[in-house]
Order: C-alpha cells, then sequence, then structure tokens
C-alpha cells in the first residue's frame, strides 16, 4: 500500500510529514535505549514477515501486519514502522524520502490508534482477547486504507476512482490480516506472554 | 532474499561522501515531487538517470525496479484519465478521457520516476549502517538511526530463520491454498519468528551488558568530506535550484 | 536389484552469485534398503545435494528421478516430499507450530488426513519415540535433545518411505544420542545421514559416501582406526562423539 | 595463592517458574591463572552459573565476590563486566552492529575511551586475531567461522583481564577450531570454557569441572584414554572431535 512518489500534493507530502514527525517524536520518547535493540529487532522480524505473500482466491497478497506491530509495540510503533520503510526505499526504492512521511502515518497511525483502542482486549483471555486481536488487524489495515484514500482524493480530483479502488482492493485483505492477528496472538499469548505487555492500557 | 544489490560498487557515485548523497537526494526529490509543469520532472529524471548511468548498477537490477515502481503508476493510467474532469478526447463505453486526465497521469509517471531515479543512485548507494551515521550527522535523532542500524543488522538474522522455517513447512508437504490452514501455518509461522525475535533480542541485550553498554550508544565518527563531495553537492543543489525555479516561472506563466 | 527409490542424473547446481557450481555433473541412485553416510568437510555440498532431492534447490541441468518418473514442476516434488521425509539440520528451524501435537500433526493434515486421525497418528509417533505425554507441551520450553526428537516425530508422522537427515546428533548430549541410535536402527526404512560424527555414522549405516569437487566419491576405506585424545570420566560409563 | 577473581559462595538459583533449582548451595572460586574447563550434559547448569557471575541473572541466595568485595547492585556487576569478558554461545547474538569496526570498537567506547582510540585498539585487536582487512565488513556477510573470531575480538578489544567462554567451537569446521586454539594458548589470561568438546578443553584448559545436582563436581581423573571408533579417510591427515 505504498503511494508511489510524484502523487501527492505539496500540502498532503508536508502534513504527512509533520503529523509522522509527532508521531515518531513521541515514539521514541516513550522508548529508552534499553529497549530500543528489542524493538530493532522485533521491527526486523516484521519487516520480514510482510514480506509473506498469501494466496487469497486466484491472487496473492502480502502481510501488511501493521495491526499485530501496533499491538505488541504499543507508540514504538510508530518509529519502527517509520525505519521498516525507510529500509524498503535504501534496499528496494519502493517509494521516496519525499512521500516517506505520508506512507508512515498512513500505516503507523492506525496501528498506534487500534493498539490503543483494542489494547486491553489483548490481555483478556479467550475469546475477548481473540476478538481484539482480529479488530487489530482488521482496523489498522482498513484505516490504512482509507488514509492513502483520503491522502490521494485530497490531491486531486483525478485521484479520486484510484482511492476508491484502493479500500475496495484491501477488503479481502482486512479479512485475512484480521483472522491471521488472531491466530499469530493466540499462539503468543500461549508461548511468550511477555511480548504482548506493552500493547497501551487505555 | 533481502540484498543491497546497489550499495556496493566502485564507481565515482560510491565514492561520494554518504552526507553529501543522502542530501543531494532530497535537494532533487524536492523540486521533482512539488512540480506542476512536466518541465522540471523532466529535467531531474534526465539528470537521475545520468547518475545511475554514472553509478554503474547491474541492468537487470534497474529494469526490475523500475518494473516495480511503475506497477503503481499504471494503476493510476487505469483510473486517472478517465476520471479527472475536463476537455474530452475520447469516449468509450461511457467513459470520458479527458485531455487533463492524460496530463496529470503524464506528469505523474514523469515525477515518480525522476524522484526513483534519484533515490536509486544517490541513496540505494549507500550502505545502510553509513546512512545510519549519515542521518545522525545530518540532524535526525540519534535514537532513530539506531533504531535504523539494528534493525538492518537483525534482518537478514532473521529473514534466514524464517526462510528455513518456510522450507521446513514445504518439506511436511505443505502447500499454500486460500483455505484456514493455510492461514493458520502462516499464523503459526509468524509467531514462531516474533517469539524467536523476542528470545534473540534479549540475549542481544545481556551481550550489551556485557560489554560494558549502560543506556547510551557510542559510534565511531568517521566522516571526511573533501572537495569533490563539496562540488558535487554545489552542482545538486544548483539543479535543484534551477527546476524550483523553472516550474515556478512555468507555473506564474499559466495564471 | 530393486528399482530406486531416487535417481540423480548428471546434475549440476550454483548458488546465484556463486563462481563454481556446488555440485558438478552429479550421478546418484538411493534404493530401497540401502542405509547412506554421506560426510565431508564444511560447505562441501552436503545439505545442497539433499536439497536438490527434494526439490528445495533448482539444479542448473540434469534430471531428478523419483520411483523412475522425472520430477520436474513443483507439484511433482510435492509427491516427492509425501514419500520421503527429511529432517532438517536445526531442530528449531524444524518446529513450526508452538505445541508439540499440533507440530506433529502437521505432516498429516498436509497429505490430507482427517483431523480426528492426524491427532492419533501424532500421539502414535510420539509414543513410538517414547515422547508420551508430550502432546500439550509447548516446544520452546523443551530440551535441545527433546526438541530433536519432536522433530524427528514430525517428520515420522507423515509414515514417509525413506528418510534424508541432516545432522541429526549435533548439539545432543550422550544420552540422546544413544537413545537416536536405537530408534534409527529399529526404523526399517532406507535413509541417507549426514552427520560428522563418523561413531554415529558406523552405528546406523552402511555406504558411505562423500562429496569432492562437486561429485560423490564412494568411500570403502571408512575403517576402524585407534588414536588417543583427552578425555573425562575416567573409567566411567562413557561416549564418544 | 592470590586473592581469587571471582568467588561465588553458597549460590542458589532457580529459574521464576521452575520446581528445582539449577544451582544449589554452590561454591566456587576462580583465581588468577587458572584455566578451566566446565563440561557436562545438557541443562544442567553451566551457561546459568556465568550468568550468575556475570550478574546477568540474580540468585536467590549466596553472595557473589569479585576481587573480595561483595557484588549485588547493577552497578557493582558493570565493574566486573568491565573487568571479565564473556563470550556468548551464538556470534549472531554478540555481534550487535552491522559493521565489524564499529561492533568490536563497542566495548572500548563504553569503556569511556575517545573514538579515535577505540578505533585504533579495535583494529589491533582484529588483527591479532588475524582479521585485517576486516573493518568494513558486514557482519551478516561473515561465514560461521569468521563471525566466531569477530565475537570474540569484540570481547578481547575491552582488555579483560579474564575471560568466560561459552561453547566457543560449537558449529566450527577443524581448521577454524585449530586456530581459535593458537589463539586461546596464545593468550596468557585466566579463562572458564564451557564445552562439549573435550578434546578442545585439552588443549586449552587443564583443570576440570562439571555440574551435578546444583553442586560443582572437581574432576580430576581428566585422562588420557584409549580407545577405538569408526573412522573414513584411511591415513589422510584428520582431526578429532
Ligand atoms: N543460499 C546459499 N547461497 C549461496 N551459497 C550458498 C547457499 N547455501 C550454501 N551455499 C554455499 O554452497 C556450498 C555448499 O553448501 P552446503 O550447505 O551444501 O554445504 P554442507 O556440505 O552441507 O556444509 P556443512 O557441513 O557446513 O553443513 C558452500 O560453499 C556454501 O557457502
Ligand atoms: N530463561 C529460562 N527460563 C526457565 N528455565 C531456564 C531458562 N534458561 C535455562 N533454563 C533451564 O535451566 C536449566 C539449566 O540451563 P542452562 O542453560 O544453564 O544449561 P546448560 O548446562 O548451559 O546446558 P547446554 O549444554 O544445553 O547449554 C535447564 O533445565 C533449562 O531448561
Ligand atoms: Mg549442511
Ligand atoms: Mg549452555
Amino acid at each position: 500500500m505504498h503511494i508511489s512518489e510524484g502523487v501527492l500534493s505539496g500540502p498532503v507530502l508536508a502534513g504527512g510529514w509533520a503529523l509522522s514527525a509527532v508521531g515518531v517524536g513521541l515514539g521514541l520518547k516513550r522508548l529508552d535505549y534499553d529497549r530500543l535493540m528489542t524493538v530493532a529487532i522485533l521491527s526486523a522480524a516484521f519487516f520480514v514477515g510482510s514480506l509473506i505473500h498469501v494466496p487469497i482466491g486466484p491472487v496473492s497478497a502480502h502481510l501488511i501486519l501493521n495491526g499485530l506491530l501496533g499491538a505488541i509495540l504499543g507508540p514504538a510503533a510508530f518509529p519502527a514502522i517509520a525505519v521498516a520503510l525507510l529500509l524498503q526505499a535504501v534496499l528496494f526504492q519502493y517509494g521516496g524520502l519525499i512521500v516517506l512521511g505520508a506512507n508512515v502515518f498512513d500505516m503507523a497511525g492506525p496501528a498506534v490508534a487500534c493498539a490503543f483502542a483494542f489494547g486491553p482486549l489483548l490481555r483478556r483471555a479467550g475469546k475477548a482477547r481473540a476478538v481484539g486481536a482480529f479488530c487489530c488487524g482488521f482496523f489498522a489495515v482498513l484505516l490504512a486504507a482509507l488514509l492513502t484514500a483520503c491522502a490521494l482524493a485530497l490531491s486531486g480530483e483525478g485521484f479520486v476512482a484510484t482511492a476508491k479502488a484502493i479500500v475496495v482492493a484491501h477488503v479481502p485483505i482486512m479479512l485475512v490480516e484480521g483472522a491471521v492477528t488472531a491466530m499469530a496472538v493466540g499462539f503468543l499469548a500461549k508461548v511468550r506472554p511477555e511480548l504482548l505487555v506493552h500493547a497501551p492500557t487505555r | 532474499m533481502i540484498d543491497e544489490l546497489l550499495a556496493r560498487g566502485a564507481s565515482p557515485i560510491h565514492a561520494l561522501d554518504a552526507r553529501c548523497r543522502l542530501t543531494a537526494c532530497l535537494l532533487l526529490s524536492l523540486p521533482a515531487a512539488m512540480a506542476q509543469g512536466l518541465a522540471a520532472p523532466l529535467g531531474i529524471l534526465g539528470l537521475g538517470l545520468l547518475l545511475t548511468l554514472l553509478s554503474r548498477p547491474p541492468l537487470g537490477v534497474v529494469l526490475r525496479r523500475t518494473a516495480a515502481v511503475n506497477v503503481f503508476v499504471a494503476f493510476l493510467w487505469l483510473f486517472v484519465p478517465a476520471a479527472t474532469p475536463g476537455e474530452p478526447v475520447w469516449t468509450f463505453h461511457g467513459l470520458t478521457v479527458t485531455r487533463e486526465g492524460l496530463d496529470l497521469a503524464l506528469l505523474t509517471t514523469v515525477k515518480a520516476n525522476a524522484v526513483f531515479f534519484c533515490v536509486l543512485s544517490l541513496l540505494a548507494t549507500i550502505p545502510a549502517p553509513a546512512l545510519g551515521r549519515a542521518m545522525t550527522a545530518l540532524g535526525v535523532p540519534a535514537k532513530f538511526s539506531f533504531l535504523f542500524v539494528f534493525t538492518y543488522r537483525y534482518l537478514h538474522v532473521i529473514a534466514e530463520e524464517y526462510g528455513r522455517l518456510v522450507v521446513a513447512a514445504r518439506l511436511r508437504g505443505f502447500a499454500p491454498a486460500t483455505n484456514a490452514r493455510t492461514y493458520r501455518t502462516y499464523a503459526a509461522l509468524l509467531a514462531m519468528v516474533l517469539v524467536r525475535a523476542y528470545d534473540r533480542s534479549q540475549r542481544v541485550y545481556q551481550a550489551m551488558l556485557l560489554r560494558g553498554f549502560h543506556g547510551r550508544f557510542p559510534s565511531l565518527d568517521r566522516f571526511r568530506a573533501g572537495w569533490p563531495d563539496k562540488v558535487f553537492l554545489c552542482l545538486m543543489a544548483l539543479a535543484a535550484a534551477l527546476a524550483a525555479y523553472g516550474d515556478w516561472i512555468s507555473r506564474s506563466g499559466h495564471a | 536389484m530393486p528399482e530406486p527409490l531416487l535417481a540423480l542424473e548428471k546434475i549440476t547446481f550454483a548458488y546465484p552469485a556463486a563462481a563454481d557450481p556446488v555440485l558438478d555433473a552429479l550421478d546418484f541412485t538411493f534404493s530401497p534398503g540401502q542405509r547412506i553416510g554421506l560426510f565431508g568437510p564444511n560447505g562441501s555440498g552436503k545439505t545442497t545435494l539433499l536439497h536438490v532431492m527434494m526439490g528445495l534447490a533448482r539444479p542448473q541441468s540434469g534430471v531428478v528421478r523419483y520411483k523412475g518418473r522425472e520430477a520436474q514442476a513443483e507439484r511433482d516434488f510435492r509427491e516427492v516430499r509425501l514419500g520421503i521425509g527429511m529432517l532438517l539440520q536445526n531442530a528449531d528451524d524444524q518446529i513450526i507450530y508452538p505445541t508439540v501435537l499440533d507440530d506433529v500433526a502437521f505432516g498429516p493434515l498436509n497429505r490430507g488426513l482427517a483431523p480426528d486421525a492426524a491427532r492419533e497418528l501424532a500421539e502414535r509417533t510420539l509414543s513410538l519415540l517414547g515422547l508420551d505425554g508430550f502432546a500439550d507441551r509447548l516446544a520452546h520450553r523443551l530440551s535441545g535433545g527433546e526438541k530433536k526428537l519432536v522433530s524427528l516425530a514430525g517428520v515420522l508422522a507423515m509414515e514417509p518411505e525413506a528418510l534424508l537427515l541432516d545432522e541429526p546428533t549435533g548439539g545432543l548430549d550422550p544420552e540422546t544420542r544413544e537413545r537416536l541410535v536405537a530408534i534409527l536402527g529399529q526404523l526399517a526404512k532406507p535413509m541417507i545421514i549426514i552427520s560428522h560424527d563418523w561413531d554415529f555414522l558406523a552405528h546406523v549405516t552402511d555406504t558411505y559416501y562423500s562429496i569432492e569437487h562437486g561429485r560423490l566419491v564412494h568411500d570403502p576405506d571408512f575403517v576402524l582406526h585407534r588414536h588417543v585424545h583427552g578425555h573425562p570420566l575416567g573409567d566411567r560409563h562413557h561416549h564418544h562423539h
């Protein structure tokens, strides 16, 4: 769900950078150097996880995993996603530096928002946890698609149709992400419940 | 799976100071991304191609990456020409392609590719560890740069671990399809990767303590910008300024 | 002589960016009843050879035959993988599910067994390896030796006709190693075992190969051989690596 | 007898959820000049013992003394860690920076050296281990043996008075292992080495312990001992594991 460089208008690009800078700043402020390595290694794990291609009917799509990342890292998901997208720009040239702000906010904003909204459910047991995790996965992708669509629509009337298509195309991905996130959180709760303690409580 | 195919090399571009390349990349991308007319991004596209040529990348990699970037652009071409209001040039089954729509799609294509070639020649040629140091040197918070550098460090370790898990799944007859068991398997693989990443991070933290870590990452300083770096940066700044000025002129000309 | 289970004909394989091929016009047959030990220095291509057999690495030229039929596409190799079980070097890489039972049942489910049958088979396999009561244990809380046995259970539960084992004794303590020798000795299946542990090979296999310059070298002079080395535990019972 | 570098007195340690303690009222001293080999089955508590010494695991009862002074708080152990270098089992856990030079300079910088001095020391240490020209190499492109040597360089660059090494030969091929034997033999530092590789221990250490039921057992009968085992490569030159 990367917007490529050259599409968005000046104000949208500037807005993306401003919002992302604030999000990254807040995320870093809460993150002390003692936990930096944990966030870095988990961020690497998410980078790798997002290369997983899953079949959805006749096509295959890669996982996005921003909901799961938010559930595990809380606000630190913001800098983690920023770092991952910067690495993608450097290693694969997916998007440049100018559009990075907008792309980071589109992915990380929903991740942290879902973590706050559904975080409390994640530390309960059984059904509540599964529902919370599904919602994290589902809504993080839904919101990301909506934000991406808004960024496009705000950049010019010509992009409105594209924006709608993006949201529609992501509906099956939302369902798969929700399901995969719910199952993955179930496994994590069994094997390493410590991993879920950083989800925000409020 | 994850390889920096462009970061190693002996070209004149690779010889430049990483801070200069990063700054130049930003300076050139900005007017290209913001332009309203075709001239400025076309100029920067030309310069980007020249720089790419100078950085002597493997042709196959360049072609593959170019194709990947233009997938999103192609997606835009499906919608934008018919969705932009304006002067109709062609009507087909109720869809009206407009001149403004075609112009917008073309402009977007040129801008996307202009920035892409700047990134390809100037940013992708910097090894990630050097990029981390360059970011700190240019004022990015040190915590962010370290996060970047360490994420990069463990990317390969974890990618290899994941690769071995996938091999294990295939050896036991796993064939992905659209069904619940496939998703369950991927969720399990993902959870295993995360658990192992977390456990590893605990061990790495212990290793850091053992080597005297006390809440602060030190770093070796090793930048040296010579006159070729300065000349290069000045030239790129000049090109960027020219592009921005040209675009501003053409904009006020239209108005 | 029975028809070979697997045959490799003039296989040449090189890793993408590498200059020299790891396997160079290599020929090999693996027939029912054979127990082959494969040894040789690090990086000589042993693991690569098994990967080619299982279709995890695709040779640049040459033919892989499974029961006489050429295997080429991914779907042909899927059949190979249902017939031949392979154990990876590192048990941590092989255990995919967090709980033991889920993990052992993974292969049978992939073969199309119903959940109940798969569970039953998984439990039977665990008890064959002396792992009764392990079904609900968490994989990451197992000791190194236990992990190794669980990963072997995952392979055996697929009821393969033959086994390929990549360094099965790595990191095992002497006791678990003995148990593995006993288990493998008991299994009446053809197998190929990669190991640096000559003593182990001498116990469970009877034909020996190594890889030199990309070709297999049959090694008939696997000999009994006397030597001296440092040793703890003086006269207590012990095993050699 | 010189004052012990480290002394453990009646150390009892259990992992949180575990029933039995791993270390049970264990006593131990480690003095300058000693070269101790520590062996024993998987899970007997060898790694835990070293972690207690370095303050990475805190015992439920007992005292850790460093040069006679009791170490209790995190800051006391920081001093221990600057004096004693420990090598973890897995080099990938120990190499934390992507480039070799940054990684080796990490410890010296933490000790408060100026960047230039730290760089100089790092380069000197690399060349001591025969790793000249490795400074700008990327850690993930190193072979297993090279990674091991780089992680050792990271420890040696701290110029510790003593070394604790957790299975330093794991996964090394015979050649790198020989090199490690030579390097360690040359270092005139007291050390404790955990290893399952008796031959290696016999070459580099002279006092042997194992852990049984949470206590250290001194093992004086580490003897030269004749035995027979299966062996390939007939009369060619070879090494034993
Ligand atoms: N994915 C890969 N990409 C490139 N080269 C590889 C890859 N895997 C292995 N190699 C190289 O191919 C050669 C053969 O490797 P292989 O793993 O088959 O050796 P091996 O005999 O199994 O060694 P070991 O005893 O260490 O397990 C080695 O030189 C290795 O460096
Ligand atoms: N983090 C942990 N939490 C709970 N139990 C643990 C933990 N680490 C180790 N143990 C347990 O403590 C015991 C001692 O472990 P330790 O790692 O010290 O053994 P070891 O002698 O080093 O074994 P090896 O030869 O396999 O390295 C084992 O039974 C192990 O399962
Ligand atoms: Mg191998
Ligand atoms: Mg240990």
